[in-house]
């Protein structure tokens, strides 16, 4: 209750109620999210069940246009899959790849940063050395090499299969070190704040100075971080996807669909492509604008360079 | 007065060095066009010896980067002495586990300069000042340690009714109320207080002063006082230590140190005090710069800067020793009579 | 600053040592060298025999000495099962095709975002620098992929003015394979080199610009104003100058994350470059050429990283005279 | 005789979102050629915002909201930037409070003094560096000629405050206006630098506007003080009269505040509270809240400044009848 009160007239709450941009990328998100996950609800069609889709149907174009079809709003895909369900399914295992990843890569990125800043020592160098090895490879290059790696040692079979926890796993590796360099470097910046010392005065221990002290106050760079992550993952699933790495046509992802679409491109067909696209695009949009807002709210000192 | 010549804390030729250089790649370096290894080390202390009695506020000042805040948390334990000794009642602390030490944790306590750093923006006011107390006093109930809570906030003039507030909701000069209560919480015998009043407003600074020497008063704590405001050591302290370049110069009575300072730097350093109402800007000035902890001068470290400097200061480290008018002083010059 | 150089230097060695580790554990693991050498159809007993012929039974770290003796006395990788030829060798046959694409963007890049960066930095409210930052949001949300078939839909597809694959007509220069030089090459390079550009030049405007505001607001810019000074000189000496060291690092590191994104680009465009080439490889498990690809893509990192931390250096005072960072 | 420097009703406010906040709520205030004035008060009295509003360099979101600033007889408070960087470091020279903060870290010394010189006058840059060398010169630096070539970070604390004076010295303005430049310092830094802008200041005749929370160093190097409070002056006058005989309770209590030599071990004089916010100041007298003499008339109606001279006046209703 008492949480609920000081949040109502938080700064936090105020800043948001007077930024629109805020408000409506907040207000599109959760839309987003609500059609994701209720696609089994809403969905006209299901594109999973193989037993209603006819081939017969492919490359509808989207109603309004000629030889549109009603019961294909936006039109249908070389499958003959109806695009707005397929892409509503699709943006859900986007989702879910995209915060299961972040979660991933958080838990990881924290535990290892933490342990590095407060620490120090070899166990630093040695974990940062590493991070900026991953780092300067890019995180994409890296993903793209765990995924080939993954799907060259499992084979492609059963990369497809588990695709949803493989690319989980892939992205999570691969963007780690964002989060522990953030977190190190504000472990470090915390470590030298006079409360640090004065709960060592007190005698106690280094886990719970770690965990109870340090850590609450690392949150505000971690939350602006996770939010422009999760974009970041999302963007990282579809370029995956995009290359033949991530989610199979058969349970197509955005990332995937807009690879099935592009063939199609060149004979007119632009819609296969273009509708996740410019979802896929509104989805990442509004996740960034809203970490924009969270990075002016906050403000903390992101780690540079 | 016989209690306040016992030593509660001895110091016994405490060195800390402090090594910088940085992994293995940072240490090469080349001298005359051969790779070599170097290490860099901050001689922040460099053989301190200082006993602090039952009772009495010891304040230590010096300028910036003269190891004083080093010596009060190395007292502490918070960094382990490079060599040398550090005794509470006697008893030898700085070669303890970090669960042996528990005990003595309690007794010495530390109040910080920063009043905006030194409490954990993400806990209630309760939530800080109760955490030492569970952790100390496990036996104590609850609603014993929220009397506790209760009672010190009251003894600093915080109102009790406002634990349930995070420090930012709070002012400069509450804040640093709230770290003395959080010191306190654990019933201590002995305060070191770095710099507690340097970060705060003029009329501010009065009231944390006061509220220090009332709790001297009425708990018999024990401080070492660390600032550089001499003027705030001339109103508060039994003794005074001043330090150099992590040596201790001199140490002296409040009244002998401001009334006959003896050790050269002591002298340039009081006469630098801004006082109300003295015109104009009469100080013994110092030539050239205080050299760098990491390139100590040889013999004694002020002879860079000293007016008496000959040519046994340049060789040879002065010892800290008795003077007639009952300080002690680290200078060559003063012994050998040539000042 | 000697020793700040070879400090980088040896690091760049260490580096470089872990990237060939982990490519030949690579290779140890997922290809399989004999039938690199020899294709399937070679009986289980004569395999044995050129395993044991090739020393693929010594223990592991005595093969990853002779592989890194190889590596760096011959620049023998491995050999590319799909092509027949030296890993490495194919590898500097595609290098051209990306490295022209990957400078022509850096280029435009450089060119571009300083100048917005500097001016919606100095203007953050007017109209033009509200429209810079609104467009850089934006930017950083589209997919790389989708700006391609966005271009190729619009340019090449709909207008027909710019062709949308492959590099067109090149020219063989000292054995590099240029298509700068031609008219039909630089047109085949605009969509991928626009694409590209499109996609980096929002985050380095974005940088610069919050760089440079956090500059503005120094001590030492308000004391550039308090004395006097013409505000070109504020801007362009006190502040930009200040700007460029944290630019420069990110800049190094973001090399990388352009170098992955020619993957993309390449696979929208075909463009015959080293990302088309890897996708390749990907599909016909070819180790060797992975193992390849991967170490010589870490070789332009760390050089490029180190060559970057030297300018750093050059350019900031602190690490010129203290050789420290 | 015209005033080097007259700032008239001066108000400050800072454009926030909630509203404007108002940090100087109308100072006066008149410094004569060669005189040194100490600008007194803790933080958040606005001393800072002051002594920048002179030269109209007031952070955003500040701006001049009305007043005047005449700079020996020109409204400088109303100049455009192009004119106004004819006063700014060459007629009026600023020391700011941080010397590690207020030089440029990647530009030399000597291009930071050159290009203050290049800004103001046309002369060669070899000319310029021999200005620069003799205001080096001047400030007691040693080996003035290799310091040109250096980095801010090469030198201490305590040398870039005095390069920080050189440069404010090389126009050769007729007032400096200086930002706590002791604050950052070490004690015995801290005098050599006083005891070098005193002289300067004597030496050349100049004005010299100094803004400090010290009252000791204050009365040791200015003429006269202006103490500020929550954004006004509360009490002006002759250092010597304020400092003996202080008479608003606020620098009285100021002064009772300040640990003195022979108060030993005695409990120190304390005000009460705390200075009110700029966002919540009290209606009637700022102070009133805390002031022991508080009166009705106090709680509603700010006191004017009472005057018993051209340099010399109290914001306090105890004082009315004094005039």
């Amino acid at each position: 209750m008492r949480l609920w009160k000081q949040f109502r007239g938080s700064y936090f709450l105020y800043s948001f109620l007077h930024d629109p941009v805020a408000m409506s990328s907040f207000v599109v998100l959760t839309f987003l999210t609500l059609a994701a996950f209720g696609a089994p609800l809403i969905a006209p069609h299901d594109p999973y069940d193989t037993t209603t889709i006819n081939i017969m149907d492919s490359e509808i174009p989207p109603v309004w246009m000629d030889g549109g079809d009603k019961s294909f709003t936006l039109g249908t895909d070389s499958q003959g899959r109806d695009m707005l369900s397929t892409m509503l399914y699709g943006m859900r295992i986007s989702i879910i790849i995209g915060v299961g990843a972040v979660f991933l890569q958080a838990l990881i990125g924290i535990v290892l940063g933490l342990v590095a800043g407060y620490r120090g020592g070899k166990i630093d160098n040695f974990l940062m050395r590493m991070a900026d090895v991953q780092l300067s490879f890019s995180t994409l290059m890296v993903a793209i090499f765990l995924s080939a790696i993954f799907q060259a040692v499992f084979g492609v079979a059963a990369f497809e299969s588990m695709a949803v926890p493989f690319l989980v796993l892939v992205i999570g590796i691969a963007e780690w070190p964002q989060y522990a360099r953030t977190v190190r470097a504000s472990v470090l910046a915390e470590k030298k704040k006079e409360y640090v010392e004065a709960a060592r005065v007190m005698g106690l221990p280094a886990n719970r100075i770690m965990w109870r002290h340090i850590l609450p106050n690392t949150m505000s760079p971690i939350l602006v971080l996770s939010t422009v992550q999760v974009a970041h993952a999302i963007m990282s699933e579809a370029a995956l996807s995009f290359l033949g790495l991530g989610m199979p046509i058969t349970k197509p992802s955005l990332g995937s669909l807009i690879n099935s679409g592009f063939d199609f491109i060149f004979s007119g067909s632009w819609w296969i492509t273009m509708f996740p696209g410019f979802l896929l695009v509104l989805l990442i949009l509004v996740i960034n604008l809203l970490g924009d807002w969270v990075q002016d709210v906050l403000n903390p000192k992101l780690y540079k360079g | 007065m016989t209690a306040q010549t016992d030593s509660l804390v001895r110091i016994t030729n405490v060195v800390k060095h402090f090594d910088i250089s940085g992994g293995f790649l940072d240490r090469i370096s080349f001298s005359g066009g051969l790779p070599t290894l170097t290490r860099t080390t901050v001689k922040a202390l460099n053989s301190v010896s200082l006993d602090i009695r039952q009772g009495e506020i010891l304040s230590v000042v010096g300028e910036s980067g003269c190891g004083k805040s080093t010596l009060g948390r190395t007292v502490l334990g918070l960094y382990p002495p490079t060599s040398g000794e550090i005794a509470f009642r006697g008893q030898r602390i700085d070669n303890l586990s970090p669960k042996e030490m528990l005990p003595f944790r309690r007794k010495m306590q530390m109040v910080f300069q920063d009043p905006y750093a030194s409490l954990n923006p993400r806990m209630t006011v309760r939530q800080i000042l109760e955490e030492p107390t569970h952790f100390h006093f496990p036996d104590l109930s609850g609603s014993q340690v929220q009397d506790k809570v209760a009672e010190v906030m009251c003894q600093v003039g915080v109102d009790p009714a406002w634990a349930g507030r995070f420090p930012h909701e709070f002012s400069g000069g509450q804040r640093q109320r709230i770290s003395i209560a959080r010191a306190l919480m654990v019933d201590p015998e002995f305060i070191v207080a770095d710099e507690p009043i340097s970060a705060l407003d003029v009329s501010i600074q009065a009231q944390i002063l006061n509220l220090i020497m009332d709790c001297q008063e009425r708990f018999g704590l024990t401080y070492m006082f660390i600032t550089h405001d001499l003027s705030v050591v001339e109103h508060i302290s039994t003794r005074v230590a001043v330090m150099y370049l992590g040596t201790l110069c001199e140490l002296a009575s409040k009244e002998n140190l401001y009334g006959d300072p003896q050790h050269p730097y002591s002298r340039a350093l009081l006469s630098a005090i801004p006082k109300l109402g003295r015109k104009g800007v009469a100080h013994i000035r110092l030539k050239g710069e205080v050299p760098t902890p990491i390139h100590l001068p040889t013999g004694c470290v002020f002879h860079t800067r000293c007016p008496h400097t000959d040519e046994r200061c340049r060789r040879e480290i002065p010892a800290l020793r008795d003077l007639p008018n009952g300080s002690q002083a680290a200078c060559h010059a003063l012994e050998e009579g040539r000042i | 600053m000697f020793a700040f150089i070879v400090r980088r230097i040896i690091q760049a060695i260490v580096v470089m040592l872990i990237i060939s580790f982990i490519g030949f554990a690579l290779k140890q693991n997922v290809g399989d060298p004999v039938r690199e050498l020899t294709g399937i159809s070679v009986s289980a007993a004569e395999r044995d025999a050129i395993r044991e012929k090739l020393g693929l039974n010594d223990p592991f770290l005595t093969q990853y000495g002779r592989f890194l003796k190889g590596a760096v006395l011959e620049g023998n990788i491995g050999q590319s099962f799909f092509y027949k030829k030296p890993a490495m060798e194919v590898i500097l046959s595609k290098a051209p095709a990306t490295l022209e694409l990957v400078l022509c963007c850096s280029f435009l890049i450089v060119v571009l975002s300083i100048p917005m960066g500097i001016y919606s930095a100095i203007y953050p409210k007017r109209l033009l620098s509200r429209l810079i930052m609104g467009l850089s949001t934006i930017g950083v949300s589209v997919p790389i992929f989708l700006i391609a078939i966005l271009l190729i839909y619009v340019f090449a597809i709909e207008l027909n003015w710019l062709p949308s694959y492959g590099r067109g007509e090149t020219v063989n220069v000292w054995g590099w394979e240029s298509g700068l030089l031609t008219m039909d090459g630089l047109k085949h390079l605009i969509l991928p080199a626009t694409a590209l550009t499109a996609l980096m030049l929002p985050l380095f405007v974005r940088l610069i610009r919050s760089e440079m505001m956090e500059v503005l607001e120094s001590e030492y810019v308000k004391f550039a104003w308090a004395k006097g000074l013409p505000r070109m000189r504020i801007w362009f000496v006190h502040a930009f100058k200040n700007t460029l060291l944290p630019v420069i690092t990110v800049g190094g590191v973001q090399l990388g994350t352009m170098i992955a994104f020619t993957i993309l680009t390449e696979t929208v465009f075909q463009w015959g470059g080293l990302g088309f080439l890897f996708l390749e490889a990907v599909e016909r498990a070819d180790t060797s050429l992975l193992v390849a690809y991967l170490i010589f893509v870490g070789i332009i990192f760390v050089v490029v990283n180190t060559v970057v931390d030297i300018i750093y250096g050059l350019v900031n005072p602190m690490v010129r005279i203290t050789g420290r960072k | 005789m015209t005033h080097l420097l007259d700032v008239q009703d001066l108000v400050v406010k800072f454009r926030l979102r909630a509203g404007d906040l108002t940090a100087l709520n109308g100072i006066n205030f008149t410094l004569n050629p060669g005189e040194r004035m100490g600008l007194v008060g803790e933080s958040g009295a606005g001393k800072s915002v002051a002594g920048f509003s002179i030269i109209n360099l007031i952070s955003k979101p500040g701006f001049i909201a009305s007043g005047r600033v005449l700079f020996e007889g020109e409204e400088i408070s109303a100049y455009p930037l192009e004119q106004l960087r004819d006063i700014r470091g060459n007629r009026i020279s600023m020391i700011f409070q941080d010397p590690m903060m207020t030089l440029n870290p990647v530009l030399t010394i000597g291009t930071q003094m050159v290009e203050t010189i290049q800004a103001h006058n046309k002369v060669s840059t070899a000319h310029a560096r021999e200005i620069a060398l003799e205001k080096l010169q001047k400030v007691y630096i040693s080996s003035p000629g290799k310091r040109l070539g250096q980095y801010p970070h090469e030198l201490s604390g305590g040398m870039r405050q005095r390069v920080v004076i050189a440069i404010s010295l090389l126009t050769n303005p007729s007032l400096i206006i200086a930002d706590e430049p002791t604050t950052a310092l070490d004690v015995t830094i801290q005098a050599e630098v006083m005891a070098l802008l005193l002289e300067l200041c004597k030496n050349e005749n100049m004005g010299l506007i100094l803004i400090t929370h010290d009252l000791g160093v204050v009365s040791q190097v200015t003429e006269k003080i202006a103490v500020m409070y929550a954004g006004r002056i509360v009490e002006q006058g002759l250092t010597d009269e304020i400092v003996t005989n202080p008479r608003h309770p606020y620098t009285r209590g100021l002064i009772q505040a300040l640990p003195q030599g022979k108060s030993g071990g005695r409990r120190l004089h304390q005000i009460p509270g705390m200075m009110p916010n700029l966002t919540s100041i009290p209606q009637g007298c700022a102070f009133h809240p805390r002031c022991e003499q508080a009166m009705d008339i106090c709680r509603q109606v700010a006191p004017p400044l009472f005057g018993d001279s051209a340099t010399s006046g109290i914001a306090c209703h105890l004082y009315a009848q004094t005039r």
